[in-house]
């Protein structure tokens, strides 16, 4: 692991559309606590979810290509990026690529290019929970989120499986949850951290897919969620757009409706350090959460958090 | 009589009919290895020729002596056992093949003279000793050029005339002959068995001498009024006590003689031994009167350089320079005898 | 020249129907040093014993070959015979002609020739026998027990009742270790306190039976009837010759802490007895928590005392004492399930608890006086929850092994919460039930009369919703996802070595398997001892068990003891290792390579070469030494040799084997 | 080398003049050209006898079990006398306070005859000592190629490579050539028995016999007996007067139990942990 | 030269199958009794075999195994407890580090892998031992005899004179 605050950094497809805020949000907590990104020259398709599926060369092979081309630019680099799914490709990629000299030779065969495997692929969260950047977001906070109370929903790619992320708990992540804390929001206990979005379903069975959606937010509700933090634009994607369409089907089955924007938890940092919303995408969600945002952000300062904010900020 | 050196090989030919005959032989220039390819020494030797074999006579010294001929490393001496009648009984094993050593250097038959003393003088003659001698020829060949570690001329010896072979050939000076030479009776039957293969005549032979010179003058004498004397402990230390000077040296003589028993029978034999391993002066019951390397690299200097003239009137170096190129740890004869030359005497006696 | 007499057999017709007899002894008579070659019928027969006797007589015999069936078989028969003679028992060889050549061979002229070998090799071998004596060693008899659990006290009791004085060292404050935790036991549901607790009274009232309690052993050297053992028993702050357990001081103590024989449901005060029954009877103080003892402050213990037995001065007692066997009885601990289990909520759900703390729940004596509460808000669960093999058979996340009792308790504490809370509904989610054990498996049908609901499958996920545990897991018969809303889980938890174990282990050279449960010296055959002579286990520190499985190995681990000390010396194997102190260059090559710490270094001053030298040497306690020989061949100097198999032997009947 | 020289010298007078060793053992010119030969001294007026260049071929390990008896001897140390000296120290033969080790860092050294580097220097895979009690010059910083092994085990690679009868034929050669002189086990710092099993003749484990069954007895149980605990000073091979391979065979043995047990190099530590004294129950199994 | 013995003359003379003298080390506890069951079963196997009792395999020193061969055997066979079995623990982990390494050496110097071989054989594997030893039996008769040194058994017998079949005079004690 580089102890640098400079690492090679995998955009991913997401990067410039649905995952537009996270992208924004997380370039400038970045830019605010040092961490300075070098985008890969180059860089292609992870290949999660469809090549996985089709070829498992191909599984290999693109995550490892974008790698060796890291490598390449600065031997020296560790990989960072966004996107849960980037992460488990890059990070399963290299993990094969590790586990023996035959099985590295055969990737570099496969991408005909030189790959040591040598350069360790981190997620943002990963790299912000690190308690030298945590320390550094302490330092940039102009504001808290004056106990905002904030389900931490990790979804499936991050954590799992262990042997490949070394990342957190399995079952029972904290990271997200911390870094939460550490700028004033409530981490909530709740069921649903790890449990699956429903996203790979919704193009074949959509029905089912809202069923997990809906469990997920069914709990955060329950357990009295203000907002969900993710960090990956796919779980975004699915519980953010899909909020009102659940709403829709649960008016109709005469349910309660949810109001719980979700947000990135590099949105959430970055409120915190004075980003403008318009600054961390925050403008660019379909489920509003802008009023949410300014709530916790300012309506409180006159309550009893105001000391301790100021503490905080300090 | 001349022999010329193409026809070398015909003489050889020839006798190895007769006789076991032995010729220095690199394994360069047999097999083309050495280490690595067939796993061969890097040494040379005297091997039985056969045709095919590519002598070497320019090799100065061998690396291993020629005595394995007569005084085998090993030597079967007879086998014993019950019968299966449950009698006991006892086969003297015999040696019975001709043998001729050709190609030998002054040193190397000068230490054959050497063991005739030990095994065959005195009143005692060693029967299997005894057996090969007599079946032994030997051809030596002048010296033409000599090695570094070469010293035999310090030790009384000339490269250039070995009077103790059967035969001397004297290379000549062009370098393409030699001139012949019978010494003994065996050695005008042998050059009467080559007069096919040589001509009438003669030629200037070359003469060497060595660079490495040693004083011996008044070195026995000395010697012995120095067996106490405390400069044995400091000349010892570097010794590693392994056998490779005995072994390489042509005139080292001594033996062991074991058994090999199995069940109802058994093989007795001799093999070399070392006055440099701890076992050879070992006694029944454990004690050891020289235990540590002092005393045995006194013994095998003094015996050398001292013990040995006292009994057969002649020094047992025949400066060959064999032990000086292969001791492990460059524990030189040479030296040592500028050492003892050195030595204070009256230190001795303080010990005395 | 040694006199050899060898003697066939033809076992009947067993080795004469296949090795002409006849024939094997003639050619033995040929042999070097056999001075007599017969055959007998059944040579092990008394007439056929009595033949060999007259034998060694009659021909002036020093050593015997006997040809017939294997040496396991008769090997001790004729050395016992050899012992009424003037030869030495150890001066006989077993040429094996039947098992190993007339059974196998079908061919007399097959079966003649390798029978002739065989006797060849063996008396190629018995030329070389030397005569061997056994050495004794003095047995101390009084025995070490460490743990005060049930198995350590049953093995106490059991060896005190023999007449041996035994001295238990226990770590806690009281004797009972878990079991006394146990509210009922299965699968006769007796009251695990009625019949724990008195085997404690019995145990502190036994006259040969010494307890230290809060006690640790330091260290532990010597061997096998010679341990010298040395023991700390930590400060108790109380004067037990004076206190009389009237226990007025815990009711004035201020300081209250988490339980741990409650296991953190109910407070105790910072002098305590961990429970009302303890053994011995009276408090001690734990000093973490008291605060006299942190600030100077309170001491109203010792105001209240009525025969003044507070000492806040108390010291640790360190005392070394020679035993002659100790029984390792250090049981067991539960898997610490909140640092591996995060689907479970890694222990921040009140209300999902371990099998052991409901056992505190449904004591009567317990924090909720056996009523069924849900820590979190004392109300009763209608839904119980019960995960199986939590930790166990789990090999990614934790032990791959079965812990053995679970399912059986995890029945227990089913059939205990139907019995208790009406109108309750339970289930159990298992992998496999294993239930062997005497009305085990009836036991558990009976619950399953009682209304438990088996599921078959793990439970993937409790997810605390509304003050309800959702239960999420699969049911494999099924084949399908189920979701139960729980209001109390239990898990059970698999047991895990106790923190004691690595450290006891290596301080008494006992191997541990991967999982550090010590390990016993042979799987089937010597279960309860161990590679290092004279050190037995009980109970659970050897592996998971129930309890009456730990009283009987208990009970074994005693009878061990009580066999050693039956006793006054020991005798040690003849053929056993021996150092030849010319050869031996101490470079302890076998001490490290002997698996019953039976070798060691020793200083030597001997003269050589003139010169008085000091060096070492290895030397073999007879009374450890097994006679592997392992140590015979790692010795490069040829030092170490194998009395009755020793290098020159072994060659001799190489080298005849090779004449055949 | 001509710093170092002067510094081995310096100390060693410091060292003899203080009392703090009786002895110092180090090189000292030969005969003949580029021939240097092991050299000790208790004076320190003799000093000046020391020699250091490029063809101090002699590891000194071995020594100093004879030497100590006369009290703490002044040794030089390169990596293969270190690892000599460590491993002397494991196997309860010497103890670390009875030898002062003068470190000297070393590049390799080579042969007088042929001008090239030693076999034995160019598979050194510890160029600076691993025990010392004080270094002379500054540590050899090239340090060892990560290809050394490639070197290291070259040959054990091209014989495994050969047909069984090339080989046989190949160790027959070997063994036949033998003269059972035992320098190899003479310098060997591991073969520390009081009496070589050779010279057990009661045991018969070795016969007397020259014969090509007694050489490779004599060759294949040496390579046991050390196998495990070989430091790789390459004495042996260097010492042969025959010039035999031996390397050959102990190398082979190292590499072995490397690939089965991890065994890693030997002498770095004076910790006694023999790889056949020691087992894991999760060895490799060949022999179910 | 007459003096031959019986034993040359029975290996030389027998020249229609070349029957291969095997020896196997069996450890007492597992391997022994193994052996025993198979005679027990009246299981049959070739009488090529003689087995050499030690108290574990952990016994066997690897110089037994080349003494053997040098001596005249033409394989050798070690059988011990299975790892883990072992009645002193661990004499076969043992065992098993050491006679793999030199078995590997054996074969590195030229030694055909079937002349020696290590199984682990219960007490309960007559079957295992049966189909052992048959399979060595078989193996080895195919190498046929070992002749580690050719050269020599022809010198030996080149000159041996029978015609003084007296003590030499002096001779050594």
């Amino acid at each position: 692991m580089s102890s640098t605050n400079r690492f090679a950094y995998f955009p991913g497809c997401s990067a410039d559309s649905t995952g537009i805020s996270f992208t924004k949000s997380a370039e400038f907590v970045c830019k605010r606590i040092g961490i300075e990104l070098v985008e890969i020259p180059d860089w292609c398709c992870c290949g999660t979810s469809a090549a996985l599926v089709t070829d498992k060369n191909l599984a290999v092979a693109l995550p490892a290509r974008s790698l060796a081309l890291a490598e390449k630019m600065d031997a020296d680099l560790d990989v960072a990026t966004g996107c849960a799914g980037c992460f488990n490709s890059l990070k399963s990629a290299r993990h094969f690529a590790k586990q023996s000299e035959d099985n590295r030779a055969y990737v570099e065969d496969l991408i005909d290019m030189p790959y040591s495997a040598s350069n360790d692929v981190f997620s943002f969260l990963e790299i912000m929970h690190r308690p030298e950047n945590q320390e550094l977001i302490k330092n940039n906070m102009v504001t808290t989120l004056h106990g905002l109370k904030v389900a931490s929903y990790y979804g499936c790619a991050l954590v799992r499986p262990s042997k490949v992320c070394e990342f957190d708990d399995t079952e029972d992540p904290r990271s997200m949850d911390e870094l939460i804390e550490l700028v004033g929001g409530e981490a909530i206990d709740w069921g649903y951290k790890v449990e699956c979005c429903g996203g790979s379903h919704n193009i074949s069975d959509p029905k089912a897919a809202k069923k997990l959606t809906e469990r997920i937010y069914e709990d955060a509700m329950i357990n009295g969620a203000e907002a969900i933090a993710v960090a990956c634009p796919l779980c975004f994607l699915n519980l953010d757009m899909r909020e009102k369409e659940l709403n829709a089907i649960r008016e109709a089955e005469g349910k309660s409706l949810f109001n719980i924007p979700t947000y990135y938890f590099t949105e959430l940092l970055g409120m915190t350090m004075g980003g403008s919303f318009k600054e961390l995408g925050i403008d660019k969600h379909f489920w509003p959460a802008e009023d949410i945002a300014k709530q916790a952000l300012s309506a409180r300062t006159q309550s009893d958090d105001t000391a301790e904010a100021k503490e905080v900020a300090k | 009589m001349l022999l010329k050196k193409e026809r070398l090989n015909d003489i050889l030919t020839d006798m190895a009919k007769q006789a076991r005959v032995y010729v220095p032989v690199s394994p360069d220039a047999n097999d083309g290895g050495g280490v690595g390819k067939s796993g061969k020494a890097k040494m040379t030797r005297f091997e039985l020729y056969s045709p095919g074999t590519a002598p070497n006579f320019d090799l100065v010294n061998t690396t291993m002596p020629p005595k394995d001929m007569l005084f085998p490393q090993t030597q079967k001496m007879y086998r014993y056992g019950f019968d299966t009648e449950g009698n006991a009984y006892i086969d003297i094993i015999h040696d019975s093949d001709e043998v001729v050593i050709f190609g030998m250097r002054s040193c190397d038959a000068r230490s054959i003279e050497c063991m005739d003393d030990v095994f065959l003088s005195m009143g005692y003659d060693d029967e299997f000793y005894k057996q090969r001698r007599e079946k032994l020829a030997t051809v030596a060949i002048g010296c033409a050029s000599v090695a570094e570690t070469c010293f035999c001329d310090s030790m009384g010896l000339d490269p250039n005339a070995a009077p103790g072979a059967d035969v001397q050939l004297s290379p000549g000076v062009d370098g393409q002959s030699y001139v012949v030479v019978a010494q003994s009776e065996k050695g005008q039957a042998l050059v009467a068995s080559w007069q096919p293969y040589l001509e009438d005549s003669t030629a200037e032979t070359t003469q060497v001498s060595c660079a490495l010179k040693v004083n011996g003058d008044g070195l026995k004498d000395k010697l012995e009024q120095m067996f106490d004397h405390p400069i044995w402990e400091q000349l010892s230390k570097k010794c590693l006590t392994c056998g490779t000077c005995t072994y390489v040296c042509p005139t080292c003589h001594c033996f062991d003689i074991s058994q090999e028993n199995k069940m109802k029978d058994g093989e007795r034999f001799r093999c070399w031994d070392s006055c440099m391993f701890s076992a050879y002066s070992e006694m029944a019951g454990n004690h050891n009167p020289r235990p540590t390397k002092m005393p045995r690299v006194r013994q095998r200097f003094m015996h050398k350089l001292c013990f040995f003239e006292d009994r057969y009137g002649k020094t047992l170096c025949v400066g060959c320079g064999r032990c000086v190129e292969k001791c492990p740890v460059a524990l030189d004869i040479t030296m040592l005898i500028d050492d003892i030359q050195a030595a204070d005497l009256s230190k001795a006696e303080e010990v005395a | 020249m040694s006199r050899v007499g060898v003697f066939v057999c033809h076992c009947g017709s067993n080795i004469a129907g296949t090795v002409d007899v006849e024939h094997v002894a003639e050619e033995a008579a040929k042999l070097p040093n056999v001075a007599y070659a017969t055959t007998n019928k059944y040579m092990c027969s008394d007439p056929g014993q009595q033949a060999v006797r007259e034998a060694i007589i009659e021909h002036n015999l020093d050593r015997i070959v006997i040809a017939s069936c294997s040496p396991r078989m008769h090997e001790a028969t004729f050395r016992k015979m050899l012992a009424g003679t003037d030869i030495n028992p150890y001066m006989l060889e077993i040429a094996n002609v039947r098992e190993q050549c007339s059974w196998v061979h079908k061919d007399k002229d097959v079966g003649t020739p390798k029978a002739i070998d065989l006797v060849k090799m063996a008396v190629a071998k018995v030329n070389y026998d030397a005569p061997l004596t056994t050495t004794t060693i003095p047995v101390n008899k009084r025995a070490l027990i460490i743990g005060g659990g049930i198995a350590g006290m049953q093995a106490a009791l059991d060896i005190a009742d023999a007449g041996y004085p035994v001295t238990i060292v226990e770590k806690e404050s009281s004797l009972g270790g878990r079991m006394v935790m146990l509210d009922k036991t299965f699968p006769t549901m007796d009251c695990s306190a009625c019949i724990c607790t008195p085997k404690m009274t019995d145990v502190g009232a036994h006259p040969n039976i010494t307890i230290k309690t809060l006690a640790e052993v330091e260290s532990v050297g010597g061997y096998i009837g010679n341990f010298e053992v040395t023991v700390r028993e930590k400060a108790k702050y109380v004067d037990y010759d004076t206190c009389t357990g009237c226990s007025l001081c815990e009711t004035k103590c201020p300081s209250k802490v988490d339980s741990e024989f409650d296991q953190g449901l109910a407070k105790r005060r910072a002098i305590y007895r961990p429970f009302a029954q303890a053994v011995p009877a009276k408090p001690t103080i734990d000093a973490k928590n008291c605060r006299k003892l942190i600030d100077g402050k309170c001491g109203v213990c010792e105001k209240v005392c009525p025969v003044g037995s507070i000492k806040f001065d108390d010291e640790d007692k360190v005392t070394t004492e020679v035993y002659g066997a100790i029984i390792v009885a250090i049981g067991y601990q539960l898997i610490d399930w909140t640092k591996i289990y995060g689907e479970y909520g890694g222990g921040r759900f009140k209300d999902v608890i371990s099998g052991l703390q409901f056992e505190r729940l449904v004591n009567a004596s317990g924090p909720t006086e056996g009523h069924i509460l849900r820590p979190s808000d004392n109300t009763e669960p209608k839904t119980v929850v019960i995960v199986k093999c939590v930790g166990s058979r789990d090999p990614e996340k934790a032990k791959s092994y079965c812990s053995r009792a679970c399912c059986m308790y995890a029945a227990k504490h089913a059939h205990q919460y139907l019995d208790k809370v009406k109108d309750a509904r339970c289930y159990i989610f298992y992998m496999d039930i294993r239930t062997p054990g005497k009305g085990y498996d009836e036991f558990y049908m009976n619950t399953q009369h009682d209304g438990a609901r088996y599921i078959r499958g793990r439970v993937s996920k409790i997810i605390n919703q509304n003050g309800k545990l959702i239960c999420k897991g699969e049911d494999t018969l099924l084949g399908s996802q189920v979701t139960v809303e729980a209001d109390m889980v239990v898990l059970e938890t698999a047991m895990v070595p106790a923190d004691e174990a690595n450290q006891i282990g290596s301080m008494l050279g006992i191997t541990r398997d991967k999982d550090l449960w010590l390990s016993e010296a042979h799987p089937k055959l010597r279960p309860v001892e161990t590679n290092s002579g004279g050190i037995y286990l009980a109970g659970t520190c050897q592996g998971p068990k129930d309890i009456p499985d730990s009283v009987a190995q208990a009970s074994a681990a005693a009878m061990k003891v009580a066999i050693l000390f039956s006793k006054d010396e020991l005798e040690s194997n003849a053929m056993i290792a021996n150092s030849n102190k010319n050869l031996c260059n101490g470079c302890g090559a076998c001490v490290a390579i002997c698996p019953y710490g039976a070798i060691t270094l020793e200083e030597i001053t001997a003269r050589e070469n003139s010169v008085m030298v000091t060096r070492e040497i290895s030397k073999v306690n007879p009374g450890l030494c097994q006679g592997c020989g392992a140590c015979t061949v790692a010795c490069r100097p040829g030092a170490m040799d194998l009395r009755g198999f020793t290098d020159e032997q072994i060659m001799r009947e190489v080298a005849a084997l090779c004449q055949w | 080398m001509t710093a170092i020289q002067e510094s081995i010298q310096k100390r060693a007078a410091e060292l003899l003049e203080s009392g703090e060793v009786t002895q110092v053992i180090a090189w000292t010119n030969g005969r003949f050209t580029n021939q240097t030969s092991p050299l000790f001294i208790q004076n320190a007026a003799d000093a000046g006898k020391i020699v250091f260049n490029e063809y101090c071929v002699n590891t000194l390990a071995k020594y100093v079990l004879n030497e100590k008896i006369a009290g703490k001897v002044g040794v030089c140390v390169r990596g293969c006398e270190a690892r000599g000296i460590n491993r002397m120290i494991a196997d309860n033969q010497l103890k670390r306070e009875e030898v002062y080790l003068l470190g000297i860092p070393c590049e390799g050294m080579k042969d007088r005859e042929t001008g090239e580097a030693l076999d034995k220097c160019l598979t050194c895979t510890h160029k600076n000592p691993v025990v010392y009690d004080e270094l002379l010059g500054a540590e050899v910083t090239d340090t060892v190629s990560e290809e050394i092994d490639k070197v290291r085990f070259a040959q054990i690679e091209a014989i495994e490579g050969m047909s069984r009868e090339e080989r046989l034929e190949y160790f027959n050669n070997v063994f036949n050539s033998c003269i059972r002189c035992y320098a190899c086990r003479e310098v060997c710092p591991v073969c520390t028995c009081r009496e070589c099993f050779v010279d057990q003749l009661r045991a018969g484990w070795q016969g007397k016999q020259n014969n090509l069954n007694e050489n490779r007895f004599y060759n294949l149980i040496r390579v046991f007996h050390i196998g495990d605990r070989c430091v790789e000073c390459g004495e042996c091979a260097r010492a042969c007067p025959m010039g035999l391979p031996l390397m050959e065979l102990n190398r082979k043995w190292i590499r072995d139990l490397d690939e089965l047990f991890a065994a890693g190099e030997e002498g770095l530590s004076d910790e006694l942990d023999n790889t056949l004294g020691r087992y894991k129950t999760d060895d490799i199994e060949e022999f179910m | 030269m007459s003096v031959v013995n019986d034993t040359q003359a029975a290996a030389s003379t027998g020249t229609e199958t070349f029957e291969p003298k095997i020896l196997a080390f069996a450890c007492h506890w597992c391997t022994y009794s193994g052996a025993d069951l198979a005679g027990l079963n009246r299981m049959s196997y070739p009488a090529n075999v003689r087995v050499l009792r030690v108290p574990c395999s952990g016994r066997v020193n690897p110089q037994y195994i080349l003494t053997a061969l040098n001596k005249g055997v033409d394989g050798v066979l070690v059988c011990g407890c299975h790892p883990g079995d072992c009645h002193y623990v661990s004499g076969n982990y043992y065992a098993k580090r050491r006679l793999m390494a030199f078995r590997r050496m054996l074969q590195y110097t030229g030694l055909e892998p079937e002349r020696f071989q290590v199984r682990w054989i219960s007490g309960s594997e007559a079957g295992k031992f049966r189909d052992t030893v048959t399979s060595v039996v078989e193996q080895v008769r195919e190498l046929g005899p070992y002749k580690p040194d050719p050269a020599l058994a022809a010198l030996i017998d080149s000159s041996v004179d029978a015609s003084n079949p007296v003590l030499p005079e002096g001779g050594e004690a």
